[in-house]
């Protein structure tokens, strides 16, 4: 379709989104004086609408024009403020379609820009989608990719039932090829390699992919890379087919390793009859801690840690 | 003058007052029949009797029109039986009935038919007011001069999702109805030892809010103050309705909670029986007798029998 | 130290609580006039505090108590309302500690009832630890024995940071004694045996234990039991021994599979050498979706799944 | 006759009026120069500059006594400065210094000095609101008359947390300050975009807060009214002050945001600000001159540089 930086993919994925979709509202704080200023514009306040501080309500609403067949985006200002919403997201949105056996939809998007490396502080540096991750009929996004980014959210506003949108700040400049064909919901092999897969999601697939490029100018194509974009519910099929070409995985999270999509499909991995793969799946995952102010970087995920555990695995 | 006196439109069986009065004598006894069940082990759902306040979600739901929704309290049983949902309808979903539309998901005091503006409700205290909020916000932006209702405990007050919603619902000037039963009790708590007044309208007020403050045990004088509310709101502006009434039954069939010193208040209280009011006003107007009324009760008990094993053969 | 139910366990550990440390406070609804009235009368409503129905304030208040040297438990009525105060554990209580660089302490309990079988529907019938579990720096307590459940709430309050208390009223009267030497923060081996180990905690770990004492009667000494009782942090010792020993592991969750502490055990016994265990680690589950209001037992680990799933694996 | 005519008990450079001049202008030239250091890359940290607003942290702050408790938002710098921490001090959480009290944990903005009074605060607008009242919660039981104070902005009024804690709050009594700095605007939209009235003290006033609405760019009336706000709430009655203002400066460094239309209210409140009018105070009582405050200013401003250079030289 177009090579756009991962920050427009989203950009465009909202703005196609609006013009397609007439019943669609975009509910936020600064939209029209700041983040939205054009969409603001074009469609007007009544379907992109600024409101007070009140995340709880914005996405309690959001679920509310849901039951009269409209879809939102509710813009939250970082990823932290979801714990804000939690009973909101948790109790309204996503028990919403199982609540009325199916005869409503929620095809809500809560969109949450984690904002890495910038100074936030541990209230301001969190991902939190474990926080979720094991909420029933809750999709989650965490694209690695302008691609994925895009399609990932165009694809959530057909869904029934709604999305948590991590969107990674951190690769915001990240430039890729938006494809004609929609890969929402699935993963995609971003490198191919032979002796190892790393999975992933958002920031640790975008690492995961540097560190198979950099191997790949040192000659070798030992290192595959799915990069997972929807981290919840998990396209399966993909992460089977490529564990049993490489027999040997790697799954890297930036949350911490307690929970997330890395424990869980270390599980899903055991479930394997035995010897297919050739060692125990290892995770790499952010520290059992908060993130400092100073500096988060030594206690998340790195290139060299990753890109040892690698070399470790296959020797 | 009381409302009571101010009637208009009278018209036998068919009338408004025959209507509030059926409403509220249909809730009384299924209600009843429920704990007895429940009691019996015929049923395992909870109930949390509406007895006393059965005049707020009967005169209300009269009040609305085609097109609007409603999301009852955990107290508002009448609110369904208002919004012609049958008895056998609602036992279905207690029951586990094959014909149960929501299919016994959800508690069946949050039951919902939203084809017929039934909305699902909350478990969490003031969960559901940002839904209704947001089934206004899409009535507001479809222009059919829809109202979207609410029904909430005075024990709502503490909840910060009352408080968001009221900001948001009085700056974007929704088709919103905020209606509190004000019973003065939340469980085994009175009010003043939890708030500094029963009346929540001060709160609602500087939000931009239409308040009214009305006798919550008056039938009539709730359906008049839900018409001007039902016009008020359709007009651009939200209306929040403080009904003040007494529980006179437990707060639930499975808590029972001691209330210290309540005998003289329910005494008090039983004066104002809002369904025996409506019955004095009827038989005062010549419109029914004391035999008819009997009649009238035991033909619904008979009726909700027959529904009960109605719906027990459907299994 | 007593044979006490498991409802009672929790109740002395309150009392003691409240007669050991001058300065911890209740906080919580219905606390003097039902739930707590003797402990209301013995140390007055300045230590038993009733507020309004508004749990994130009241835990965002526990926490400011605790910055002045308080301790304080915070009641909430069933564990799904965790969702409403997310941010106040996560972001306010859970990272005092960490923010304040160990200056200021937070021994905080939220004591958060799990209200199975009780008909509450999907609202409220939820367990609600996966939001938590990777929350760094917060400790969560799920006692499946009245022993566990006092000495964990003993421990609790000494601890420099806070703890969910997820006590399942589904076992409620379950007695058990209580030891005289605190097992707080430590797995307990409940039941001995040779050949597997079931990992669990709560109404799981009570169920695992129905288990291996049915297998008893039929003369097998195969299931040995670990009892968490803290679900975070994990006593790894006491699980590592185990799963050396049996060589097998089954571990059982009431949550959906998706995070908790199941997938994470089995995470860290993948790191075992090869070879240590017999098979990978098995879990079960509850099912990925909501506990509907008219059954939670199909959708839920029972005793005939277990028990089918140890003979599967012993063959 | 405005407060600044009646100020007394004045004592040539320790006097009130001095400190009052001295903390701003620290603040003020602090704040210029983290924003110049992060331009040039000298620091990492956004700053929201209190560009305006300062009379109101330091105005509160000399207000207080021994044993109080202040919890200042993003944007009260001044509330450090007025509690005694030293430039130097503030200086190492930004650069991460040994010796930073804090370990350079949370965001500068919300580093604390438990032990001085200075309480962490709370990414989560409102969030800190809670955690003020607990302190005031530990104070009330402790009896010795201290109170507690937050500073919070005006968009506060959107989260639900302000308001369950003015519930609980005002029914408790607590020993509770509540300080908004009422400058209309959040991030880029005014308040007339969100909200009904710029004034926060109706939502107040039913919670049973004392309530004074005052000119925030006044020192002095902001000393004077924290003064009787002190005495009220060391009595028992919460209070909250209105302190009406305008932010001068963007909303963070790091932000850049565009008000529309802004430049006139930028040179009003350019005539009315604080620093400004202290200023013109001291000169026109003949307790300073023009070149002994331009002296003064020249030597923080070297004091400043002098802390950047002491604390750097510590790493
Ligand atoms: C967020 C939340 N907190 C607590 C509860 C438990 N709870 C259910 S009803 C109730 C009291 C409600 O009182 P009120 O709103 O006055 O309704 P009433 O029972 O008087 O009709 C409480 C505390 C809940 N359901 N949700
Ligand atoms: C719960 C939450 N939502 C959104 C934000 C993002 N945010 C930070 S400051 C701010 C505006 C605050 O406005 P105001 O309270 O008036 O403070 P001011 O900047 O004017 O001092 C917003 C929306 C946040 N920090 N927390
Ligand atoms: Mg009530
Ligand atoms: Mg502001």
């Amino acid at each position: 379709m177009a090579i756009l930086s991962y920050r427009d993919a989203v950009g465009r994925a909202l703005q196609d989104s609006m013009r397609e979709e007439p019943r669609l509202i975009i509910i936020g704080q600064n939209l029209a004086g700041h983040a939205l200023k054009q969409l603001a514009e074009t469609y007007g306040k009544e379907r992109v609408r600024d409101t007070s501080i009140s995340e709880s309500a914005m996405v309690g609403m959001a679920v509310g024009a849901a039951m009269k067949g409209w879809k939102a985006v509710v813009m939250i200002a970082y990823a932290d403020i979801a714990s804000v919403c939690h009973m909101a997201i948790v109790q309204s949105a996503a028990k919403l379609h199982y609540l009325t056996n199916g005869r409503l939809d929620c095809p809500v998007i809560i969109r949450l820009p984690i904002a890495r490396f910038r100074g936030h502080g541990p209230e301001g540096n969190e991902v939190g989608a474990s926080w979720f991750y094991n909420v029933p009929d809750l999709n989650i996004v965490m694209p690695g990719s302008a691609n994925e980014a895009y399609w990932n959210f165009r694809e959530a506003l057909q869904r029934p039932t709604p999305t948590l949108f991590f969107e990674d700040r951190s690769i915001h400049t990240r430039s890729g090829d938006v494809a004609e064909n929609s890969c929402g919901g699935k993963a995609q092999v971003t490198r191919f390699g032979e002796k190892l897969t790393i999975i992933a999601a958002g920031r640790a697939a975008a690492l995961a992919e540097d560190v198979a490029d950099e191997m790949a100018k040192e000659g070798s194509r030992a290192v595959e890379v799915v990069s997972l974009g929807c981290i919840k519910p998990l396209d399966k099929e993909t992460i089977f087919a490529s564990a049993a070409k490489t027999r040997r995985v790697l799954i890297v999270q930036d949350e911490p390793p307690l929970s997330g999509y890395a424990p869980y499909i270390c599980c899903l991995l055991d479930e394997l009859p035995a010897k297919q793969l050739k060692m125990a799946p290892r995770i790499i995952a952010g520290a059992d801690q908060y993130l400092p102010f100073w500096d988060e970087r030594p206690f998340l995920p790195s290139l060299e840690e990753v890109a040892a555990m690698v070399v470790a695995m296959m020797r | 003058m009381t409302s009571m006196q101010s009637a208009q439109d009278f018209d036998h069986q068919n009338g408004l007052e025959w209507r509030l009065y059926t409403g509220m004598l249909t809730t009384r006894l299924f209600e009843d029949a429920l704990i007895r069940w429940e009691h019996e082990g015929k049923i395992s759902a909870q109930t949390f009797p509406s007895k006393g306040q059965e005049a707020i979600a009967i005169g209300c739901c009269l009040a609305l029109e085609r097109g609007d929704a409603v999301i009852p309290s955990f107290r508002t049983r009448g609110a369904m039986v208002a919004m012609g949902i049958t008895i056998v309808e609602q036992l279905r979903e207690f029951v586990h009935s094959p014909l149960a539309a929501g299919g016994s998901r959800d508690a069946p005091h949050h039951a919902s038919w939203p084809e017929r503006g039934v909305m699902p409700g909350s478990t969490m205290i003031g969960g559901h007011l940002a839904m209704a909020a947001g089934l206004a916000l899409a009535m507001q932006l479809e222009q059919k001069g829809e109202v979207s209702l609410a029904f909430f405990g005075d024990g709502t007050l503490g909840s910060g999702d009352l408080h968001e919603t009221m900001h948001i619902a009085g700056m974007s000037r929704l088709p919103l109805i905020l209606v509190c039963e004000n019973n003065g009790w939340e469980m085994a708590t009175p009010w003043q030892k939890v708030r500094k007044t029963q009346s929540l309208i001060p709160y609602a007020e500087p939000f931009g809010f239409a308040t009214r403050s009305i006798d919550g045990n008056d039938a009539l004088e709730v359906y008049n103050a839900a018409r001007w509310a039902r016009a008020t709101a359709s007009n651009g502006q939200p209306v929040f309705l403080d009904c003040m009434t007494f529980r006179a039954g437990l707060y639930s069939s499975h808590f029972g909670e001691v209330r210290g010193n309540v005998e003289k208040d329910l005494a008090t209280w039983e004066q104002r029986d809002p369904l025996k009011r409506m019955a004095e006003w009827l038989m005062g107007h010549g419109l029914a007798s004391a035999e008819e009324l009997q009649r009238l009760t035991r033909q619904e008990e008979e009726g909700i029998e027959a529904a009960f094993n109605t719906v027990r053969s459907e299994g």
